[in-house]
């Protein structure tokens, strides 16, 4: 009998106008010892699974469960809460994705944690609290045990929240997305992490995740969730190899492939999740389907079991977790033809004619000198809290920085969570004044602008979209009146020439001329994205600083902003400086790479040679815990990755002696503790700024050689 | 993907097909839902908005509020004085009715005052950093007053009467919206389209103008409900005091302060302005509060947070009648 | 935290100058002299000038403010007019019922906000919370000196339980002064005690919005051990801001309470040398009235940063 | 009516300790400067003086055993009793008198206009004062027994330290049966018994003759609120209040453990016009159009409750009890009231409703604030405006009596029993209004020098007549003070206000 035994749960909000099933027609089941990862789009249920399995939901809003969930036999849908109570917390646990905001942030660690050890001597709980922090991977549990949630870093808070789970010895551990907001190297810490202790206690592990990439590495079945149900559920691998759902399938396919420069579009699902409220008589995924039929639009399917299950390279032993469900109509069927139109899919668009633009033959368009910025700590607010921590030294989030945007490049900067990326792009779009060095822009030194013409003038040739697509935009503006913004104040057009330009902006990024009525609320995300996007080109610029324009958005949207991105830029000849985490992304769309860490850029690379081997061990290190789907490890190669607890947060390293990255790094000597390693060219596409480059060192497998792993070879 | 607040009952809010049959059907449907919503906001509202008209269309009604009887002074209810007479014999009711204009008018007046100056302030000193320390020193100093100490140290430079007291206690208050507005403004100022407009070479006061004040509207309304309620109680304060507006121009204040002397001879006289006070006060808190409800997000979540015990309590006893 | 002591001291001086000098203006901006109350009603001017020369007012007003503010960086804050004593010596006689006032309301309200707010918490559905948002907006909606009139009405005429005014003095007989501040202190409390009980269910409904409970809830951590241990300590965090600042109405609220009940307080004694222009008294009372403020707030934030560790620890 | 009444048969007791509630606080208890009837309430048991008035409004001998009088009516030789002592223990000699007329003539306004007519005063012996006078002065011994701002007598060390200012609290050295014992500011003034003082032998009378205090502490505790003054009677916390609202004399009639009298005297309260160029009343017709507009009976009804407080109207400047100086000659000017005629009057001399009439008043004295408004609404019913600003007492007075150019109109009320004409204090030069008239000048003059009785009387009808035929200012009615005490208190005066000796608290 599994552990957990879920069949056709659903979970029923009840609203005050109407009820809606966020959540309906979900089984799956998990075998102690087992994983089971939960992946899907934004919104599409996976919270409300886990929460109402937890029966935790009902004490923020009125929810109604139904269906059958069993817990070693045990019914957690009409327990009582006292006999709830006699589970949570001693037999299941659950880690939530926001650590900040999930621990008390008044009270210390070690209380929080000794409070999650039931029928225990206070005394021995905070043994045991100390253990397991150490075991979690915290180097001085002790003192740890004393700090408040706001000392510990987001990656040692996630630390002692998985340690807090495991007080009670859960036989099942739910993790709600549990590295989401974190960086990929403590991503992969915490996943090997718990991977580790899945193995030490023979714990049940049910993951819910957005990223296909986790799942490939961590799962050992996979279950696809969609606007509330669950589309299809089976072995990890066979899911990765053979998808039957389209939307599967889809989910996969969106996930961008290194290396795939100048190869054509993103792969891209079209509409978007549609909200639990919304009635649909037949399949919720059916208008983004493309295998879409008249039965799918007609009625529901059910959650079925499929044969013809293709036997997977590592075969599974046990019967029951090679049993395939998929809620479909027309579910794919790994026929040739088929498996003939997934490759396709990833190899057959006509390689772009467009010019390599990485070539240092292209002019220098932005040049930065020796920029810096440093921030006195509390400059913004006077407030108390600020305050107290004015005594803290200035933070140089920008370290003596110098390079050049060519003309036309598509340059992406990537790094760990404060390595200072977004204060760069602030920089260079002006939108803060830099400490001291220069930004030259075409020539023309442009630091220190005076007057409103001069920095109208550079305005129209720099400009920025921001990470947060609700941010981003007004509220209170109809689309029109926001991309009118920029039109009036840096362009003189008329009112009636205006008005055409805007039409034009919607349909340069695909939206409907209507839209220049609509209000953001009235948008989705990407959309909202496309609208800044708009505003962005509105005034025909050269440069773009794009803050991390994807990151809130689903892979399946993520793809149609690139894309469109990429299509401008085509058009327009626009150079971009592209700031994101998502190393995947990266490597397929940009032209060059710069690599930043602690305020400094430690390496600048093409795409190509950056997947041909990176030369800084910071950038192998990115690469190294960046999950892929396609290319996934295994569970051996996982555990080999070290738990170190070093992340920028916690790097206590003087950054103005020596490399910044010494005490992280693996081949650190003595003259990376005294002299600073300048950024210097390793070979004519790459330079880094490293005492001991790696490239050399490394086996370089041929860009075709990657791509040849995509065709599910393993 | 994005970390989300427990609760979320956007999806729930389905639109109601029937809307769009014109202005007064919607307006209609609108404060249908919000009564299913929230209908103790919408009674609260509806009572200041009755105290408002009767105080505006009453004394046209009523008899003069100022007419002088001395034979009949100080009498108890009666069919010509439903209220009874005050130490001159007039009538209580019609004063109390024209007190309230004098009264509300007096509280809009110096929420008026407080609302401009401080919006102005708070925006000023939120947007730029080079004002906001001296000023909000200055503002931290009015504030580091008790209100009725400072209001009355003006006051008796002001001269007592209308001017003087909507000045003073519009300086008392103008800090208050001050604080709200600046930190607001702090807030919104972050905001990405603050930037994007900023990047497109925007200039800061159009900023203001276009972004920041249409964004900080529904808090400073919020606050200004607030301050309305605090005007109308400190208006009292000071009228009872003899400071405020003088008599005989009623006040529901000064009326307090003139029945104080007959407080066992004619209790009419005493309790009714006060209760006047008290209710107008009131529905306005009451009103505020539910005006934040809707507004703020934190705030309509924890209304829905007690909402919704409320229905799990309420299922679980049907529950209870079924098992 | 010294840093920050050093910045309130700062802002203390400066508010302290300011009111001062304010102060010092604004009272002689005033028409009326020290001289015509003290000879009342029915003095001639003749007379009023010969006193009013006979109490040094009538140099240049700048000379005598000089004069004032030296001395009063000297803590001599001069000799009041009505009762040819010390300034600061009638400040000291009349502080004992204006602070106890204000103090015991604090204390009482604190105390009884802390479970009328909890229970609302911990029972949403009871009739007791949901009658808690009217009934505490029916409490800050009361003007203190009506509740305190209407208070003297019923219990003090036809209940005759406390005295309706006057005030004996609390040092000397405890039992029979505190009688005659029961009714004062129940007034204060009506304002305070409604607006610590708002504050204090609306920060515990916050925190119950807080995640961290989720994680409590996960932990299989009792309900009850959630709301005491872990939400009111919390939800206690910003009274203490909101009771500090309520000390200033507390004492603008005495000024009405002390007139209605004829308590010998700072209040009364304000507004007695204001119809005296008693120039001394009042400038040395609202200098006194403000520094307590200032201090008071002080205090709840040094208060706030010790029991807040986001702010303690760095 | 008049001198102690014996409303119970019973024997005095001697003790107990009585808590009298004052409408607020006398700011000091010196009685020779201070004008308001705050400090008079509780300074009259504290201090005395050569001469007092009996009931009747004469003055008799206090601290002075009798005087003799020259026959040129130039000189005084003032006899002074030899047994009184000062409460802090010394005996009062003629050096005390001395220094405390000395003062009296500085500080006080009855004692500067007799000042103008004083050569010298000596003492021959330490029993004796002698005062020559430049002219002959026929209210003199009147003026020394004036009720406001009195001829007190204090230490001679007192008198001459305080100088002009104020006696300090701790100076407050009298010889009446009762001494000061505590004076808390804003709170209360505790007085005690005197057990040095020496009582006259002759019956009490009014202010005069014997007094005995049996009562051992009296404590004016400072209560502003009338109605809070009642409340305190009613529940034995006073037993005795200064001004209980006199709306309440009908339900306290009856009332079996309060005592409710109207007494015999109080204020007369009074119309102030500005007399100066900037304001239309300095026309004789305005004013009496003014006076006809008034309907007094209405303003008194309105202003001090039932008609036991104001009646008799007559539009004297004194009350009736106060023989000597009570005429009612000019009544029927006073009683006219016609509006229609007032209105006329009122466009003839220029007053329109485009002028507003500027009415200043306070509430701090609540009947000076009632008569306005019962004005205010009357004016407006002949179709004039009116523009009434309300200030807080010394506002009030600084406005009235340094500004001319902003009023036109306030009220006052004043003492309703004086000894002479030159105690009336709406006629007095220097008031606010700034009325000039020869012909009251020459009256006043005259009434100097009359000799007897009979004569001055006439002139008194003269000035009365004179009052009202120019209107320096408008008397609109008297109105009388309300004593409202525990029955407890026995034997109390009904004189004056708050006369605590010969009175006993019942056992
Ligand atoms: N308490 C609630 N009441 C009503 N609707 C809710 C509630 N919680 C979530 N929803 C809705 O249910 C849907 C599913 O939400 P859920 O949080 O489970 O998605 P998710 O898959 O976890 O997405 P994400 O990746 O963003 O975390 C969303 O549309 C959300 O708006
Ligand atoms: N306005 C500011 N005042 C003070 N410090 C700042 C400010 N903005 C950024 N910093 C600090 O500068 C450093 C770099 O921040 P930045 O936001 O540029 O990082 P990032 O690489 O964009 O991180 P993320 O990936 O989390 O967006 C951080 O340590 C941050 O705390
Ligand atoms: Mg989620
Ligand atoms: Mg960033
Ligand atoms: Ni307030």
């Amino acid at each position: 009998m599994p552990l957990l035994d879920v069949s056709g749960f659903r979970v029923t909000a009840v609203g005050i106008d109407a009820s809606v099933d966020l959540v309906d027609n979900v089984s799956f089941s998990v075998e102690r010892g087992e994983t089971l990862c939960i992946v899907g789009e934004s919104g599409s249920g996976k919270t409300v699974t886990a929460l109402s399995l937890m029966r935790l939901l009902e004490f923020t809003s009125s929810v109604e469960l139904s269906g059958e969930a069993r817990f070693d036999g045990f019914d957690l849908v009409g327990a009582s809460r006292r006999e709830m109570s006699q589970i949570r917390g001693r037999r299941v646990s659950m880690i939530f994705q926001e650590c900040m905001e999930a621990l008390n942030p008044t009270k210390r660690i070690g209380p929080q944690l000794v409070e999650a050890a039931h029928g225990m001597q206070e005394s021995r709980a905070r043994e045991k609290a100390a253990d397991l922090l150490a075991q979690v991977g915290i180097s001085d549990p002790e003192s740890c045990l004393g700090m408040y949630p706001h000392q510990l870093s987001g990656g040692m808070q996630q630390r002692a929240m998985i340690a807090m789970s495991l007080m009670c010895d859960p036989e099942l551990l739910i993790a709600d997305e549990p590295t989401t907001a974190l960086d990929v190297t403590i991503q992969a810490e915490i996943l090997t992490l718990l991977l580790n202790l899945q193995r030490e206690r023979n714990m049940a592990i049910i993951l819910i995740t957005h990223d296909m990439g986790i799942a490939a590495e961590v799962a050992d079945k996979i279950a696809v969730m969609y606007a509330g149900r669950l589309v299809e559920e089976g072995a990890c691998q066979q899911m990765l190899l053979a998808p039957k759902h389209p939307y599967t399938k889809a989910l996969l396919d969106c996930i961008p492939r290194p290396g795939r420069v100048g190869r054509g579009d993103l792969m891209t699902i079209p509409g978007f999740v549609p909200s639990p409220a919304e009635q649909l008589g037949g399949c919720r995924y059916a208008d983004r389907c493309a295998f879409v039929t008249e039965e799918c639009t007609g009625t529901e399917p059910q959650l079925a079991v499929t044969s013809g299950a293709p036997t997977g390279r590592s075969g599974a032993t046990n019967p029951e977790t090679r049993m395939r469900r998929v809620a479909c109509w027309n579910p794919l069927a790994i026929d040739n033809a088929s498996m003939a139109r997934l490759a396709a899919d990833v190899t057959s668009e006509a390689p772009d004619n467009r010019r390599r633009v990485g070539e240092p033959t292209r002019p220098g368009y932005l040049a930065l000198g020796s920029v810096s910025k440093v921030y006195a700590g509390n400059a913004r607010s006077e407030s108390m809290k600020s305050n107290s921590t004015a005594g803290l030294s200035a933070v140089r989030a920008v370290d003596d920085v110098s390079f050049t945007f060519r003309r036309g490049e598509f340059f992406c900067l990537v790094g760990e969570s404060g390595s200072g990326k977004t204060t760069l792009g602030r920089l260079i779009s002006r939108l803060e004044p830099v400490t001291t060095g220069t930004l030259t822009l075409d020539g023309a030194d442009v630091t220190h602008l005076r007057g409103r013409s001069a920095d109208r003038n550079f305005r129209r040739h720099v400009q920025v979209i921001f990470q947060d697509p609700n941010g981003s935009l007004d509220p209170r503006q109809t689309v029109g009146q926001a991309l009118a913004e920029p039109l009036k104040s840096l362009v003189k057009l008329s009112t009636s020439d205006r008005t055409d330009r805007i039409n034009q902006l919607l349909d340069e990024v695909n939206l409907p001329r209507s839209y220049v009525h609509k209000r953001p609320s009235e948008l989705s995300g990407g959309q909202r994205q496309r609208v800044a996007i708009a505003r962005a080109v509105a005034t025909s610029p050269k440069l773009i600083v794009a803050d991390e324009p994807t990151s809130a958005l689903d892979v399946s949207v993520q793809g149609q902003i690139v894309n469109l991105l990429r299509r401008l830029q085509a058009e327009h000849e626009l150079t971009y400086l592209f700031i994101t985490h998502n190393l995947s992304l990266v490597l397929s769309v940009a032209d060059r790479i710069g690599v930043m860490y602690l305020g400094t850029i430690v390496e600048i690379a093409s795409a190509e040679a950056l997947i041909a081997g990176p030369a800084h061990p910071y950038t192998q290190m990115l690469l190294a815990a960046n999950p892929d789907p396609h290319n996934p490890r295994s569970r051996d190669e996982r555990s080999a990755v070290t738990v170190d607890g070093l992340d920028t947060e916690t790097a206590n390293v003087d950054t103005s002696i020596g490399c910044s990255f010494r005490d992280r790094c693996p081949r650190r000597q003595s003259i990376c503790d005294t002299d600073k390693p300048p950024l210097a060219p390793i070979n004519d596409e790459q330079r880094t700024a490293c005492h001991f480059p790696l490239v050399a060192s490394r086996h370089q497998p041929t860009p075709s050689a990657l791509v040849k792993q995509d065709d599910y070879s393993y | 993907m994005s970390s989300q607040l427990a609760l979320d009952t956007t999806a729930l809010s389905i639109r109601d097909p029937k809307v769009g049959k014109g202005k007064f059907a919607r307006l209609r449907l609108g404060l249908a839902a919000l009564w299913r919503r929230d209908a103790p906001t919408i009674i609260w509202g509806a009572i200041f908005v009755l105290i408002l008209l009767v105080s505006a269309v009453g004394p046209l009604l009523l008899q003069s509020y100022s007419a002088i009887d001395p034979s009949a002074r100080l009498a108890g209810p009666r069919s010509a004085h439903w209220l009874g007479t005050d130490e001159y014999g007039r009538d209580i009711l019609a004063r109390i009715v024209y007190a309230g204009r004098t009264s509300l008018g007096i509280g809009l007046a110096i929420t008026g005052m407080a609302l401009v100056l401080g919006t102005f302030i708070g925006t000023l000193t939120g947007f730029y950093d080079r004002l906001s320390g001296p000023i909000m020193r200055l503002m931290d100093g009015i504030m580091a007053f008790p209100a009725i100490v400072l209001a009355i140290a003006l006051l008796i430079v002001l001269r007592s009467g209308v001017w003087g007291e909507i000045i003073a206690l519009g300086t008392v208050f103008t800090p208050h919206i001050a604080r709200v507005v600046r930190s607001r403004v702090l807030s919104l100022r972050e905001k990405g389209y603050v930037a994007a407009a900023r990047s497109a070479a925007v200039s800061g006061p159009r900023i203001l103008l276009t972004h920041i004040l249409p964004n900080s509207a529904s808090t400073i309304l919020v606050q200004t409900v607030f301050i309305y309620a605090s005007a109308l109680l400190a208006d009292s304060s000071l009228s009872f005091l003899g400071l405020g507006v003088q008599p005989p121009t009623p006040t529901w204040g000064n009326m307090v302060g003139e029945a104080r002397a007959f407080i066992t001879i004619a209790p009419t006289f005493i309790v009714f302005p006060g209760i006047m006070i008290v209710l107008s006060v009131m529905s306005l808190n009451l009103l505020g509060e539910g005006i934040r409800g809707l507004i703020d997000t934190r705030a309509r979540a924890i209304l829905d947070l007690e909402r919704s015990r409320k229905d799990r309590l309420s299922r679980a006893r049907k529950a209870g009648r079924r098992g | 935290m010294a840093r920050l002591l050093i910045r309130r001291l700062r802002d203390l001086v400066i508010v302290l100058i300011l009111v001062g000098t304010a102060m010092f203006f604004i009272i002689r901006l005033v028409p009326g002299q020290p001289a015509t109350a003290m000879l009342g009603p029915y003095a001639t001017q003749d007379q009023i000038d010969a006193l009013t020369k006979a109490m040094h007012l009538d140099g240049p007003l700048i000379l005598q403010y000089f004069g004032w503010i030296t001395n009063a960086a000297t803590g001599d804050l001069g000799t009041s007019i009505t009762f040819s004593q010390p300034v600061t010596k009638v400040i000291i006689d009349h502080a004992v019922p204006t602070i106890f006032m204000a103090v015991a309301s604090t204390i009482m309200s604190v105390a009884l906000a802390v479970p009328l707010a909890l229970k609302a918490a911990a029972k949403p559905r009871s009739l007791w919370a949901r009658l808690l948002s009217p009934v505490t907006a029916f409490g800050l909606a009361l003007p203190s000196f009506w509740l305190a009139l209407m208070l003297v009405l019923f219990l003090g005429v036809f209940v005759e339980i406390f005295p309706v005014s006057g005030y004996v003095d609390l040092l000397s007989h405890p039992i029979e002064g505190l009688r005659y501040l029961v009714l004062p202190i129940v007034v204060l409390m009506s304002h305070q005690l409604a607006l610590f009980v708002a504050t204090l269910r609306e920060s515990i409904s916050g925190e119950l919005l807080n995640l961290y409970l989720r994680t409590g809830r996960a932990k299989g951590v009792k309900e009850r051990t959630l709301l005491y241990r872990h939400v009111l300590p919390n939800a206690l965090l910003p009274t203490i801001t909101v009771a500090g600042a309520s000390f200033g109405h507390l004492l603008g609220g005495a000024i009405v309470l002390e007139m209605v009940f004829v308590i010998p307080g700072w209040g009364l004694t304000l507004y007695n040398g204001i119809q005296a222009r008693d120039y001394p008294l009042i400038l040395g009372l609202t200098l006194t009235i403000a520094v307590l403020f200032v201090i008071v707030n002080l205090i709840a934030d040094l208060l706030y940063i010790v029991a807040d560790p986001k702010v303690r620890v760095r | 009516t008049g001198g102690s009444a014996n409303d119970a048969p019973s024997s005095p007791v001697q003790g107990g300790a009585v808590v009298a509630a004052l409408s607020g606080d006398p700011q000091t208890l010196d009685m020779a400067q201070n004008t308001g009837s705050l400090t008079i309430r509780v300074a009259i048991n504290i201090f005395e003086q050569l001469f007092v008035i009996d009931k009747n409004y004469q003055p008799a001998p206090m601290l002075a055993s009798g005087y003799e009088k020259s026959a040129d009516g130039l000189t005084y030789t003032i006899k002074l009793r030899s047994d009184v002592k000062f409460h802090n223990g010394d005996r009062m000699t003629a050096g005390d008198v001395i220094a405390s007329l000395k003062r009296w003539q500085l500080v006080s306004a009855v004692g500067k206009s007799v000042a103008k007519d004083v050569a010298s005063i000596a003492s021959t012996d330490p029993q004796a004062v002698t005062i020559t006078l430049h002219q002959p002065r026929y209210s003199f011994i009147d003026d020394l027994a004036a009720t406001t701002q009195p001829a007190i007598i204090v230490p001679a060390a007192v008198a001459e330290e305080a100088g002009t200012s104020p006696i300090a609290d701790d100076k407050i050295i009298g010889t009446g049966p009762y001494k000061l014992k505590e004076y808390k500011h804003g709170q209360s003034v505790v007085l005690v018994r005197f057990d040095g003082y020496s009582s006259r032998d002759d019956t009490s009378s009014g202010l005069a003759g014997a007094k005995k205090a049996y009562i051992d502490t009296i404590e004016f505790r400072f209560v502003p609120d009338p109605a809070q003054q009642l409340n305190g009677l009613k529940s034995g916390q006073f037993q005795w209040a200064q001004s209980v609202n006199a709306d309440e004399y009908e339900a306290l009639k009856n009332s079996p453990n309060l005592k409710a009298r109207v007494a015999d005297s109080g204020l007369v309260a009074t119309i102030l016009i500005n007399h100066s160029a900037d304001s239309s009343f300095s026309d004789l017709k305005a004013r009496q159009a003014l006076n006809m507009a008034i309907d007094k009976k209405a303003m008194a009804q309105a202003s001090f409750g039932p008609k036991e407080f104001w009646s008799p109207l007559s539009g004297a400047l004194v009350f009736s009890v106060d023989k000597p100086m009570y005429s009612q000659a000019g009544k029927d000017i006073y009683e006219t009231f016609d509006p229609k005629k007032a209105k006329k009057l009122f466009e003839a001399a220029g007053v329109t409703a485009n002028k507003p009439i500027r009415l200043v008043t306070t509430q701090t004295y609540p009947k000076y604030y009632q008569m306005a408004v019962v004005l205010q609404s009357q004016l407006e019913k002949l179709g004039l405006k009116t523009d009434m600003q309300v200030y807080d007492f010394p506002t009030m007075i600084s406005k009235i009596s340094t500004d001319s150019s902003n009023w036109d109109i306030s009220f006052s009320a004043y003492n309703g029993t004086v000894t002479s004409p030159s105690q009336v204090l709406p006629l007095a030069p220097n008031r606010p209004g700034e009325f000039h008239s020869g012909d009251l000048d020459t009256l006043k003059a005259k009434y100097q020098i009359s000799k007897d009785p009979a004569e001055a009387k006439k002139i008194v009808d003269q000035i009365q007549q004179l009052v009202w035929e120019e209107l320096p200012v408008i008397s609109v009615a008297p109105n009388k003070v309300f004593d409202v005490y525990s029955t407890s208190l026995k034997d109390v005066s009904t004189f004056t206000q708050s006369i605590f000796w010969n009175c006993y608290l019942a056992a």
